[in-house]
């Protein structure tokens, strides 16, 4: 029972940083109907970034947090004004690719700034061992635990109440016309990918503390995208759940059954959910209407 | 060609277009040389056949052009006599001027209250509620259905959600685009009789944009008729219906009594004067 | 009159279709006999199209019968509608929008091809023939519409108009023995109308092909129909010839009004 | 004498071609590139014969994504199906070249039809999603694969003696591949301008108006996927033979996006974006390479290690600039050219 | 007339994952041998003539490898290889190079294949995997008698060579084997595999990631509060990762045939990457500088054996009959006629978690 709950507990904290990822996926998907491959490279950059600082600075937690999200807004607002803004209105699939080279220049421009060579990313107090009962996570493990929540709980309150997020749905379904009512489709955008790089800033900031800055931290990237899919494309909090709830099924998987069967559990079950609800779990369905 | 203008010399112009030229993907010109006028207050309609340009004319105003490639290669858009034809679309709502574009185009996943509230996205949370409120009472019929995703909506409701949608951006000059297209007679005349009650209620200046030539002409004051993206003929609605050539084309009206049955029309094209 | 000409073209028996709780089309029976125009009209959002969509297949219904010339349909694949000689248009263009008009007219020739796949890719003998045939049919529909000039412009560039006779160029070259069309003078000016007019009666003539339409136009559905079906809510609440139901007055309260019936 | 864009028959409107001009250039182009190797250095013959095997490879996602809009994030796995369906046949069945070549695409084909299946009720990127799941499980599959496979170790291939010719040396297999090549690039240009085509096409535009013309959605998504991947399959295999090797490393993730950066920056849905895109992507590397060391040994050698990620930053800010430039890719750049030359000096 | 070789110059080639994940690795390698290259150049280079380097980067995917090879080889010309990259990527361009008869080293990675049979032109220098880690396991087996043991490797080629050497040993030393778990190259969390090894009551554990993986490994160790020896391979020796694993680190241990840093007998080579290469460069540096820069001296000395009239054919011979080369960076190596493997001699080494370093263990 004990290694039960040991194995969800710690497939919470990694699940913690797919959801965090994977709600920057749906945030930019929401607001305008792309999906930016560079999602993962965001986070690394940031990562990075805020490593820098935090090493000249010194290493307070709180701040390291604030600064983590504060560069990941501002590399967001950057990318989306230098590139994303002149792509507006081109073909889903052009933009789209733009986001993949978009990847591959950030990936390059890391190992160019800062070197191949692994370094840790020394948070004070972020390696203590905080004991649960019988169970020990690492103080890093739990805040970013609880920054999902936080982040969820916001992200409710602002697609629910505010009339941006409406204006950002209605960018998605119909730029043009959006544009005919008024709504600024450039400023959309620039919100969507301020917050979903705040977000993605966030989780590289913390798998950097949590597992080391490397160039390969994009790779949560590609992790988070399958928890997306699960979540539906268009639902921000279900793709925050689905991580958490990938984070936990690996984990189970990994601690149960053969071991090699760990990296595609997450893919055979977005594959049997796809079957059943073809828009993931949460997501919005299709209007097919002749 | 020299710029139509309204016989009457009153208040400067709520619109007015001078010698726009549209070129598509830089080879093809869907509009040249045409410039029209919208008083204060007036119904302007814009007849024309398929293919003309009217809805060209209409996504120039509105600064939408560049989404399908499209440019204002010559001539000025004044706006209350400000130029606009180099801004863009929300600088353009922002300036009082919005559009019902052709098919509705609602938000076809979101609520009728989601649509309406997109509308206003340029208005303060106090007006948001007002100018609801207000579209409630001009269409009874979407304060019932305000929770229902638009794609389920009947054409009628999804017109008046558009029209509703427009609404709410508190415009001065509102531009339709075909705003009968589809709809049962029964809804067709109320939609038209709405354009009345808010001309008559609100002072909006409506640029309309139709294919139901008669009651186009019914309502507005003054008319324009494009072909091949020129303007060929203009005058009040008086002077159009009494026009040959408009009679016939537009209006199924012959020189004989009553009107033609569709059946009985001949298998030839007359030519017509203002092509020659 | 030979037997033959004795079966409808389409006879659809007590067709219901649900959507969740509402019942957009409920106990809805209609019959089209060869050679006829017939009209269905109706308030916006009673049916109408839906009931396209059950006889033409794109939506299975969910109760009744619809036999199309003594065939009874059920069980059918939606695209399996197009063989049974079913031709349609759509009242929210669903033109293929990369495709230049010639390319979409072809696809519409989609079932008449029989070379097997495979000899596609060396496009000689069979294939080549057959194309060229197919060519020939959309060219002379081109003729007939009087689309000549937009032939080879991809449909996404042209005006709402244009478009709309495209999709009936489409249609036709199905060569279905019965057509649907979907408001198909929506948005178009009186002159145009009267072209499409022209061809629908061209149409019927000519081919010999009945036509199934659903129109707001009144002047269209008196000038042409045959017989009216009218649909209000789901239901079928009134059915005869143009006069019979203009004069109806359910028919006037719920669709035409006062003054529609003769606008 | 005939003049302009006259037609006298029906069946000059099916041709691939109606211009003289057109017809002239394709045959010198590929004189060209059958003399090719008489004078071109080993070097650039070999990159000629990536891009010609490549192209297929490419032709399959058009195929899939171009033509019939299914995006696919998977699309490497079947070249490694095609890959090892090669090595396999060859090292461990002992089967001729040319039976393990066909194999090579009838494997993938077939796996094809399977993946082909969840297409049927998803859209879009959820589709995209399932053929990325796709490549993990066959990466997982032949990792398991014990004997067979080879496992993590791959399978080492000679370069065999196909109808005849022995691949062994490297201007045969050039020409090989360039026959290939060129059978594929007809082929789908056939395919395009058949009702088949034109149904593949309708469904990526509408797939309810395309049921109401009889076509039908399950038939053609799977011959979609079918086509597609039997071409990547076979170029799979052709890589296999060109590497003389077999081994997952050597099909990571990044050529799934490789592939589409082709399909999109040629163009979606032509035949010919498909060749432009392939020699663009597949040349690009070696232009900034070549670049860097025409500026210098020594400047190379100062930056040491940053020289091969300033290459890569630049290949990323190539297709993005690309694509900011012109987002319908090199098919419509070539169309402009064209166009200006046609009409120069009179516009309009 | 030799190619590669003019009157005044002689070209190499190196080709080296310079980016991807083990780019850390390719890079340091990189300079090792630039350090040997210009040592050379500034004794006047090798019986007169200069030496080039031409450097290619394959990124570590196999068929860049074989992209780049041909191009060393047909197009640049060289002379020789002092390096052909990873495992899968010398796999992958082994025909063309044994086809192309060039002295080839291969310093970064061994593995059975290169050496067994010997191939004329092909010189190993360093352990294959599986060696090492035999030697790590049975050192490690002798220190701590009757554990019970778990295993967690990668994927791939690599991984497989590690399960090979500890399979060996456990059988030699008849091992109680509880875990034995593989992992997806590139995987980050192993939360799952270390509570597993903790649940099957592993006493010591051989942590068979690349890098990251070993010290994700460890410290997940450190988190649930098992402590058992682990042992990591040599891949894991740079001196970030010390650092990295911090407390963690304290029950790790590795092998290595190449000098400590620290050492006093890798003092010549430390002064020489000080003189050759640059305070940046030297931030870059580590164990596999050591094998980029022995890899080579021992072509190097092969080439001046030679004398003037230098030939592919001449230097394979003679690297053949290469003995006891003191190189500097790790203990002597030489080659035979029929083996051309170079393998130095193995030290356990512990990490040092206070130091961030390693340390011989005693
Ligand atoms: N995006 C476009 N690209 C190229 N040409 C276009 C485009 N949109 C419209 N056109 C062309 O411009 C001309 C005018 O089109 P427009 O849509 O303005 O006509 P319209 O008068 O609104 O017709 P309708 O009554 O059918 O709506 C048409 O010939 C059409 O083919
Ligand atoms: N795919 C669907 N899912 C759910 N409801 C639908 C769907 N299609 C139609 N409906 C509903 O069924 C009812 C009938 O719609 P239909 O489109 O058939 O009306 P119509 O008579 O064609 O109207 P119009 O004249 O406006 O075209 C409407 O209430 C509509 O919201
Ligand atoms: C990076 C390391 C895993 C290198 C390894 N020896 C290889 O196979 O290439
Ligand atoms: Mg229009
Ligand atoms: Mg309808």
């Amino acid at each position: 029972m004990n290694y039960f709950i040991e194995l969800v507990v710690s497939g919470l904290a990694i699940g913690a940083i797919y959801g965090l990822v994977a709600m920057s996926f749906a945030v930019i998907f929401k607001a305008t109907g792309i999906v930016n491959f560079a999602q993962g490279e965001m986070g690394m950059l940031t990562a990075y970034t805020s490593w820098s600082i935090a090493t000249a600075l010194g290493t307070d937690a709180v701040s390291t947090i604030v600064v983590a999200v504060a560069v990941g807004a501002a590399l967001g607002l950057v990318c989306e004004r230098l590139i994303m803004r002149p792509m507006l209105g081109e073909p889903v699939l052009s933009v789209v690719l733009v986001t993949v080279g978009l990847a591959v220049v950030l990936r390059a421009l890391v190992t160019l700034i800062w070197g191949a060579a692994p370094h840790k990313f020394n948070v004070e107090g972020a390696d203590t061992i905080v004991h649960l009962g019988d169970i020990g996570l690492r103080a890093s493990q739990l805040t970013v635990i609880a920054a999902l929540l936080v982040a969820i709980g916001g992200f409710w309150f602002f697609l629910r109440h505010s009339r941006f997020g409406v204006a950002m749905r209605a960018v998605a379904a119909d730029e043009k016309t959006a544009r005919l009512m008024g709504v600024s489709t450039a400023r959309v955008q620039a919100v969507a990918w301020a917050s979903a790089s705040g977000l993605a800033g966030l989780a590289g900031a913390f798998f950097a503390v949590i597992y080391g800055l490397a160039p390969t931290i994009y790779e949560i990237g590609l992790k988070a995208f399958p928890a997306t899919v699960l979540g539906g494309f268009d639902s921000v909090l279900g793709s925050a759940f689905s991580g958490l709830f990938i984070g936990v099924l690996e984990n189970l998987v990994g601690g149960y059954l053969p071991s090699t069967l760990k990296e595609i559990a997450g893919f055979l079950l977005i594959l049997v959910v796809l079957m059943v609800r073809p828009f993931g779990l949460f997501g919005e369905k299709r209007i097919e209407r002749v | 060609m020299t710029p139509h203008t309204a016989a009457s010399a009153s208040p400067a112009p709520a619109l007015a277009i001078h010698n726009i030229q549209v070129v598509y993907g830089g080879a093809i010109e869907a509009v040249r040389d045409v410039s029209l006028e919208v008083r204060p207050g007036q119904i302007v309609a814009l007849l024309g056949s398929n293919g003309a340009g009217k809805s060209t004319v209409l996504k120039a105003v509105s600064g939408v052009l560049d989404a399908e490639d499209g440019v204002i290669e010559k001539g000025s858009i004044l706006l209350g006599g400000r130029a606009v034809e180099k801004d863009p679309a929300p600088a353009i709502v922002r300036q009082g001027m919005v559009q019902v574009p052709e098919g509705r185009r609602l938000f076809q996943t979101l609520t009728v209250e989601e649509n309406l509230i997109t509308g206003a996205h340029l208005q303060s949370a106090a007006h948001l509620a007002q100018t609801r409120d207000e579209v409630f009472a001009l269409f009874p019929r979407l304060a019932e259905m305000r929770q229902t995703t638009a794609g389920y909506l009947s054409g009628g409701e999804q017109q008046m959600v558009a029209i509703g949608r427009a609404l709410m951006s508190r415009p001065k000059v509102l531009a339709l685009d075909e705003p009968s297209l589809g709809l049962a007679p029964l809804v067709v005349s109320e939609i038209f009789r709405c354009i009345q009650t808010l001309r008559e209620t609100t002072g909006l200046t409506i640029l309309l944009v139709e294919q139901n030539a008669s009651r186009a002409l019914a309502i507005a004051d003054y008319a324009y008729i494009m072909e091949n993206g020129r303007v060929v003929l203009d005058g009040t609605s008086e002077q159009l219906r009494r026009n040959a050539d408009v009679r016939e084309f537009y209006l199924g009206l012959s020189s004989q009594p009553g009107r033609t049955s569709m059946k009985d029309v001949k298998h030839y094209k007359r030519r017509k004067r203002w092509l020659s | 009159m030979s037997a033959a000409q004795q079966t409808p073209v389409l006879e659809a028996t007590r067709i219901s279709k649900r959507f969740g709780g509402v019942k957009a089309v409920n106990e809805v029976s209609l019959k089209v006999m060869p050679g006829e125009i017939v009209s269905l009209i109706g308030p916006n959002g009673a049916g109408k199209t839906t009931t396209f969509n059950l006889v033409s297949g794109v939506l299975p219904p969910s109760e009744g019968r619809i036999v199309f010339q003594g065939r009874d349909t059920a069980g059918l694949k939606s695209h399996q509608f197009a063989n049974l000689g079913i031709g349609r248009t759509f009242q929210n263009l669903a033109l293929f929008r990369h495709g230049t008009v010639v390319e979409n007219l072809l696809v519409g020739r989609h079932i008449h091809f029989r070379y097997p796949v495979w000899e596609a890719l060396a496009f000689w003998g069979r294939s080549r023939r057959e194309e060229i045939a197919a060519r020939e049919k959309v060219e002379r529909i081109i003729e007939f519409l009087e689309i000549e000039e937009l032939r080879d412009k991809p449909v996404s560039q042209l005006a709402y108009g244009q478009q709309k006779r495209v999709e009936l160029g489409r249609a036709l070259a199905c060569e279905p023995s019965l057509l649907l069309l979907d408001e198909i003078v929506a948005g178009m000016n009186r002159e145009e109308k009267e072209d499409i007019a022209r061809f629908t009666l061209d149409i019927r003539d000519e081919f010999g092909i009945a036509v199934l339409m659903i129109e707001h136009d009144m002047q269209v559905v008196m000038d042409l129909s045959d017989r009216v079906y009218v649909l209000d809510f789901g239901c079928l609440i009134a059915e005869g010839t143009p006069a019979e139901v203009a004069a109806n007055p359910a028919v006037l309260a719920a669709y035409l009004g006062e003054e529609g019936a003769h606008a | 004498m005939r003049s302009g864009f006259f037609k006298q028959s029906y069946g000059e409107l099916v041709v691939l071609t109606d211009s003289p001009a057109v017809k002239g250039w394709t045959v010198a182009l590929l004189a060209a590139l059958a003399l090719a190797p008489f004078v071109l250095g080993n070097f650039m013959l070999s990159h000629l014969t990536v891009i010609l095997f490549t192209t297929v490879g490419a032709l399959g996602l058009m195929v899939l994504t171009g033509f019939t809009g299914l995006i696919s994030l998977g699309h490497v796995g079947f070249l490694m199906l095609g890959g090892y369906a090669y090595a396999i046949a060859v090292t461990r069945w002992g089967l001729p070249a040319e039976v393990a070549l066909l194999l090579s695409a009838a494997l993938p084909a077939l796996f094809g039809l399977i993946v082909g299946i969840p297409s049927l009720r998803l859209h879009g990127l959820y589709l995209a999603i399932t053929t990325l799941a796709f490549a993990h499980i066959v990466t997982a599959g032949i990792l398991a694969g014990g004997e067979l496979t080879g496992g993590g170790s791959g399978i080492m291939v000679d370069r065999p003696v196909v109808l005849g010719m022995d691949l062994s040396s490297d201007r045969a297999f050039y020409w090989f591949c360039l026959g290939v090549c060129a059978l594929a690039v007809l082929a789908v240009l056939n395919l395009r301008r058949s009702y088949a085509g034109r149904a593949l096409v309708a469904v990526r535009d509408n797939d309810i108006a395309a049921r109401t013309m009889g076509i039908s959605l399950v038939h053609y998504k799977l011959l979609a996927f079918l086509i597609s991947a039997a071409l990547t399959g076979l170029a799979g295999g052709l890589m296999a033979i060109y590497m003389s090797f077999v081994s997952v490393e050597g099909y990571p993730f990044l050529l799934s996006i490789e592939a589409l950066a082709i399909v999109i920056v040629g163009g979606i849905g032509s035949v010919l974006g498909a060749v432009l895109g392939t020699v663009f992507i597949v040349t690009l590397p070696e232009v900034f390479s070549s670049l860097m060391s025409f500026l210098g040994g020594r400047l190379a050698d100062t930056m040491t290690t940053s020289a091969h990620e300033i290459k890569t930053v630049l290949y990323g800010v190539a297709i993005i600039a690309f694509l900011r430039f012109d987002p319908r890719g090199l098919r419509g750049i070539w169309h402009d050219l064209r166009h200006t030359w046609v009409h120069w000096p009179l516009r309009y | 007339q030799q190619q590669g070789v003019t009157d005044t110059e002689i070209v190499l080639g190196d080709i080296l994952p310079l980016s991807g994940p083990p780019a850390l690795l390719g890079v340091a390698h990189n300079l090792g041998v630039k350090v040997a290259v210009a040592e050379a150049n500034a004794a006047g280079g090798i019986n007169g003539r200069k030496l080039r380097l031409i450097t290619e980067d394959d990124g570590y995917v196999p068929s860049r490898t074989i992209q780049g090879v041909r191009k060393l080889v047909n197009s640049d010309k060289i002379f020789a290889f002092t390096s052909i990259s990873g495992t899968a990527q010398s796999q992958a361009a082994m025909s063309i190079i044994k086809q192309s008869g060039l002295p080839a080293m291969a310093p970064i990675t061994t593995y059975e294949g290169l050496y067994k049979p010997a191939i004329k032109n092909v010189f190993a220098v360093g352990y294959d995997m599986r060696e090492a880690v035999y030697g790590l396991v049975s050192m490690m087996a002798d220190r701590y008698p009757n554990k019970k043991w778990a295993v967690i490797s990668q994927d791939d080629e690599y991984g497989e060579n590690v399960r090979d050497g500890f399979e060996r040993v456990a059988k030699e030393k008849k091992l109680q084997v509880v875990s034995s778990q593989i992992f997806k190259k590139g995987q980050s969390d192993f939360s799952s595999e270390i509570l597993k090894v903790k649940q099957s009551g592993a006493e010591a554990l051989m942590a068979g990631g690349v890098l990251g993986e070993n010290i994700t490994m460890t410290k997940e160790l450190e988190r649930i509060g098992h402590k058992i020896p682990v042992g990591v391979t040599y891949v894991s020796r740079v001196p970030a990762s010390a650092k990295m694993m911090g407390s963690a680190g304290e029950n790790v241990y590795t092998v290595d045939y190449v000098y400590l840093e620290s050492s006093p007998e890798a003092k010549g080579f430390m002064d020489k990457m000080e003189k050759y290469l640059t305070a940046e460069e030297r931030g870059r540096a580590n164990r596999y500088s050591f094998t980029g820069y022995a890899a080579t001296r021992a072509l190097f000395t092969a080439m001046e054996r030679c004398g003037k009239a230098l030939t592919a054919d001449c230097t394979n011979a003679e690297l053949a009959k290469l003995k006891n080369l003191e190189t500097g960076a790790m203990t002597p190596i030489g080659f035979t006629a029929e083996n051309h493997l170079a393998a130095p001699k193995l030290f356990l080494l512990k990490a040092d978690p206070a130091a961030s370093t390693y340390k011989l263990a005693q």
